[in-house]
């Protein structure tokens, strides 16, 4: 099994959803972060205070698959992430020893993407 | 003669008008996304700078200076000229008063017709367009009804502006968001309120404050007073109670944002009828003015329309719904001037529906033709790309909710920075 | 005769006591957890539809139509009947204001019963409560001490509210804690406020709108109001200073939950006494309203007794503390009506105890019955997994920050949609 | 003789005031870290409870008690002796109502100062320091300019408080800041606000509650009142416009936190001279304060030192420029007792200047002796641990933005809990 | 050494954390996420939008452990974390390589649970 | 490929971050978080519901850097978050299989620090 982790726009994070829902990826933890990459950095002034802003809000996901399912979920996410500028973000992928699923205490890959796919 | 019973109410009215700027910013900013709301509110707080000097210069004689064509007042109040501390004709508060209670409406109106164009209009675009509107617009409706203008020469019965301030805000939305154009997410992603919490004490204090708006609307105390308040309370309840049940009949559930929303349009109803009708037509009319407002908000967003929070579905439509109201429901029993359709003079009903054919077209022509100038001077939207980011950031170089981590101090002033805009200045910002 | 001055401010008044609804909502919202503040904040928004309309129908002509029973006023006022311009008797306002300042009393007082059962009352079921609550309770416990009823016959003096408000509030709050019982995480989890800082802000409009409150209270400008004023600044400055003294002594720390919570205690606490007792009594009066008050919101969370915001040891607790307090402290001297047994007329102390006998019991037992009878009819409670997910979104719909990532707008709707109610409604959504 | 419309607008007036006290917790609480919001906004809820007891006990008579040395009042008032329902020499409110508006002023102007200290001042001695500065330095400056002290005597100009209010807290803050010294990450981290909407709320209700402040200044409804009223409303709008639009050329962009810098700074220069000058001369002082305020805010956070939401670029440098603006500016026409420098009166402009250097002599003096002699007795500032762990959890034992998770329910009330203090009880907890 | 990472419901979290303290594991990290699995997915409306919601509130915990103590951590999470529900969550484990405790500089087991446990 | 995960205290987030561009590192993605660990717990009281809080501020980074890399991201990371104090938080390392640039679609260590660095 592999756990992909990924990191992308915000503003994108709803089409990689439906990119992976259309890849039959049903399991899927995503969570708000911020990334520092190669974006231009803004500059913020409040009174006084000008500060520069290295960092940049991105949206992270993490999704554990069965090995032949990694390819087709990195896939999903990069093709529903890409705008092509600058600040798209980067796929990770990891690999995943064991997986349980709290609720029947199922181990291995009847956790994951697709076997034991949970609806 | 000042009276002073007169002048205390009208003091604490006017401030009560004045709050509900702020407050409006705060209902429009919990209504938009956490990356909006920042330029959302100031573009309620820049019209209380922009407009409170437009109505010194010109705005307040443009609707009150007496004239003789009926369309647009004279120059004669210009720069508070004529305007001191006797008694404003008509009243027993000073015209100084008189002024400000006026200015308190031209600002809030003009606020109001943000709400269509929030999250891609320049914000230079808006203060550039709200200037000329106050000048150009709203002092014109305001002069047709209460000014000495054609209308109101008719006898068209407008308490507190459902002309002027709210078919003249709605129709005027609707124009900016024709000539502005859709948000790029709007129609493919969800656009949801980032703090509704936000939306419903904005809509609290907005409440609050119209009982100013349309108690003061009588310039003093008397029965009209009395009965403008007691039908903004009724009036607003009763169409929270209509769309509550309504919403709980479609969705199953009814929500704070549907609350909200009733007691704004509501509010916006009862405002030209507040001080013509009766405490029992008041709670008739806010069960009325629900349906329309109600249906054109569920319908709107489905459509390319992206007049983003509604202005013309909760302000246009009901400022609509109440004038006509008035053809009908104005008692003298009540209001001591005059009866409608149903208590037998229909020319009033006519009168009110003529009121409501004329505002809408110069509100939308007159929005329309000055957005379109702006727009030949002033790009009018922000860059694509600047829309995704957000107006917050990249209008004003600030975030609403930052927690200052990976921010860092940029110590020395470059010398040259202040010559930079723009895109230059955010790159040599990178650069340093 | 009506005069202008006492007008204006009762207009005022009125508007600041109405302000105080969605103040309520702030503060209760803050309380609570992220995910009701919305359900928690429509409860208090929901009393202004409600009861507004039962007012106008009937509550007030049961608060305050003559009757010669003691217990209940007849219905010479229902529907507005005989509220016109006319000066209120005993008073220099119109009828109708003195009926809109009255109404903004019952509608609070409705939405505060409202903090016992946050978290988990079904929205319809509570509706239906205050429906009855507005008719059967709250016009009962004003008729008693304000419409001519048995404890105003016997000199009662409960200036703004202590019987009906407060205690009619507090003891009414205990008893929908034991009907509707305590939320399934009471006594296991800790369950925090979610925004101290809407608290606080809440706290501070609910102060600044209780000056409407009980200065209103005298229904002009008169003594009464200068006294009930400048009461209502000392009183909560002494409970606020107390109670953040017994916390510093208790905790090592005063708490900004704590202080948001004294200065209601401290308000509720000078409620009834306002216009009777002289600044310095007051004083002494925030200082002993702090102390019961403080106890019992320190004990209840131990207990099994989920009254989940304390409107009972707020309200209920320091209203009783203000209606005995003035048995004793009542003076001539500054009220211009009567002394209490401090100087010389035990009688009073006498009636004030029997006004906090009867009103708790009245308040309580009321309550235990509509709300038992509402549950026959509708279930009082959401299920255990609705509540687990929160009322926010299983009773409206809506959550309070919400991103809109994960959201997918939903662009057809479904045709039978409305005829779909609760889960099903859910299960269709999810099978789109 | 009291009179109704004058008393009516005054018990408003004093309402909006007290109103100001929340409403600067939220701007100031929004302003800082999200871990420190609790605290700063308890700083202004504790004024209210301190200085309202101050303010019975000597206070008021320290600045009104009527004296001969010009310098500080006699005790003729304390404890609220001599004062009841009279009317106030000069006006037609009773004395108790003066004394309650006077109040609300010395309260806000206590909160004001701790803008200066947030985030690393100890509770406990930011109220022992406010009680004494509440009885040594603002009566003091009241008496000079309102109680019939020196500075009175000759004539000096202060409508709503430029010397006991504006420099009163302004240089007061600076002399703070120094005495308690900066923050450990100043001038090393980014400090930004964590949530501008409440800033931007903040400042709106600020500007609201304004209107009390400078139109209650005339104690009733005469023509000082309509004028500071008016004033109120250009002043700050001109403040903005010039504020942004120096940003604009400044940064490319005018921001929220400025926009709402813009509106306090323009209150505040209006504040002295609110009813002295023409409204012309209002639009004026506006643009004018701007300049300066705007200068030092941009400079203060690049030195060493931490006044940290700069009071006193916002208030001690406006009041500064506002009380020598009158000196140019006031005008008999308008005002009825006086002219300025421009138009004839040259020796007005003189004493102006005067106010201006002894005011913030004694205040920056006074505050810096005060807070010494505090030091004394307890630390004046919290642990270097506890600064970054938050003074929220620290000061109070709360957070503003709890989840609850990981809050484990403390059941059992450890017995000599009561007993401990600080670290020690810390460690008692961490040990059940 | 393992890393434990789990997703559980909100409501569980303080369920899991006592079960992680009772089976006396002391270092732990934590976030709120939100995940997309087999849940009924709730319609909500905002005036006239109406939305589904494909994602739900979720805790995330991530757990650093000595090999031997993997089993103790996951079994915990999963009793702690389990209400028989869809929804429950799933817990994932990766190989570590190498951990350091930044206060110490200390490399390896000495930094996770339970050798040089931190309390 | 490594994946370096720390937990830091969240007033150090600056200098971890000022310590990280020093050492060249330029791909960052970060998440505040809650740990556990060997930190004193506070007592916090609400109203009469006193509250023990088990859980503090952290900050968390996550950062794909080449096998090469690993060490100097590690001591970066260490030396910017180091107080001295319990609760300054760990450093974990993983291997990390695969890494992809969104933008591109380039795998690899083509994607990670410092080898096709973004700026
Ligand atoms: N080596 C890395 N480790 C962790 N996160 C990274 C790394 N490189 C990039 N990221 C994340 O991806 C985001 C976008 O990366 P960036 O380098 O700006 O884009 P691009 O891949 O288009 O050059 C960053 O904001 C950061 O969150
Ligand atoms: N394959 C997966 N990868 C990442 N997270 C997952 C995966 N499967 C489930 N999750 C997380 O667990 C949560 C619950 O999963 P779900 O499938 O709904 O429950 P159950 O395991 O009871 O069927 C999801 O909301 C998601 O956060
Ligand atoms: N084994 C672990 N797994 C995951 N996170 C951990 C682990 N140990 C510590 N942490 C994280 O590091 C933070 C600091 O750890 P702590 O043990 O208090 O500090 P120290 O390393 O100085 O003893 C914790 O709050 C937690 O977030």
């Amino acid at each position: 099994m592999k756990l992909v982790i990924a990191v992308v726009r915000p503003e994108k994070t709803n089409d990689v959803l439906e990119a992976l829902y259309r890849a039959k990826v049903k399991g899927i933890t995503m969570s708000r972060v911020q990334g520092h990459g190669g974006e231009t950095e803004r500059v913020e002034t409040y009174r006084g205070t000008r500060v520069q802003m290295s960092l940049s809000e991105k949206v992270r996901f993490e999704i554990a698959v069965s090995d032949s399912f990694a390819d087709a979920a990195v896939s999903a996410i990069a093709e529903g992430g890409q705008t092509g500028e600058v600040g798209d973000g980067k796929i990770f992928v990891l690999d995943l020893e064991r997986a349980v699923r709290i609720r029947t205490g199922d181990s291995d890959v009847d956790a994951v993407t697709p076997v034991g796919g949970t609806s | 003669m000042i009276r002073g019973g007169d002048s205390a109410w009208m003091l604490m009215a006017t401030a009560l008008v004045l709050m509900m700027t702020p407050a409006l910013g705060l209902f429009y900013g919990g209504l938009v996304r956490a990356k909006s709301i920042l330029n959302t509110f100031m573009m309620s707080l820049v019209a209380f700078g922009v407009v409170t000097i437009t109505w010194v210069l010109a705005g307040y004689s443009l609707a009150f200076g007496h004239s003789s064509n009926g369309f647009i007042g004279s120059l004669h109040f210009a720069l508070l000229q004529h305007v001191g501390f006797g008694a404003q004709p008509g009243t027993h508060i000073p015209q100084l008063l008189f002024f400000a209670f006026q200015a308190s409406f031209a600002i809030i109106t003009a606020a109001l017709i943000s709400g269509a164009v929030v999250e891609r209009i320049r914000f230079g675009a808006f203060v550039a367009f709200i200037a000329l509107w106050s000048l150009l617009v709203y002092p014109v409706l305001a002069h047709w009804v209460w000014g000495g203008g054609w209308l109101s020469q008719h006898g068209v019965m407008d308490f507190a502006g459902g002309v002027p301030v709210e078919m003249g805000s709605g129709f005027s939305a609707l124009a900016a968001a024709f000539v502005v154009g859709k948000r790029r997410d709007h129609g493919r992603q969800a656009l949801l309120p980032h703090n509704v919490a936000y939306v419903v004490l904005g809509a609290g204090l907005l409440w609050f404050g119209w009982f100013g708006f349309n108690a003061g609307s009588a310039f003093g105390i008397n029965h009209q007073t009395i009965l403008a308040f007691v039908n903004t309370l009724l009036c607003p309840a009763a169409t929270l109670a209509v769309w509550m049940a309504i919403e709980a009949k479609v969705n199953g559930r009814p929500t704070a944002v549907g609350a909200a929303t009733a007691i704004v349009v509501g509010c916006v109803g009862i405002t030209p009828a507040a001080g013509w009708i009766s405490p029992a037509a008041s709670l008739l009319l806010g069960a009325v003015a629900a349906l329309p407002s109600y249906a054109v908000i569920q319908w709107r967003p489905k459509t390319r329309i992206d007049e983003s929070l509604d202005v013309f579905g909760a302000h246009g439509l009901a400022g609509f719904t109440g004038i006509l109201f008035i053809g009908f429901f104005a008692q003298r029993g009540w209001n001591g001037v005059g009866d409608g359709a149903l208590f037998g003079h229909v020319a009033q009903l006519g009168w009110q529906a003529v009121a409501d054919l004329a505002t809408p077209l110069y509100a939308f022509a007159g929005t329309f033709v000055l957005l379109k100038l702006v727009g030949l001077v002033l790009p009018l939207r922000v860059s694509e790309t600047e829309e995704a980011i957000g107006v917050d950031v990249t209008q004003h170089g600030e975030e609403a909710y930052s927690t200052g981590e990976g921010a860092i101090l940029v110590k020395v002033e470059p010398p040259r920075e202040h010559k930079l805009r723009g895109a230059a200045a955010k790159k040599a910002g990178a650069a340093l």
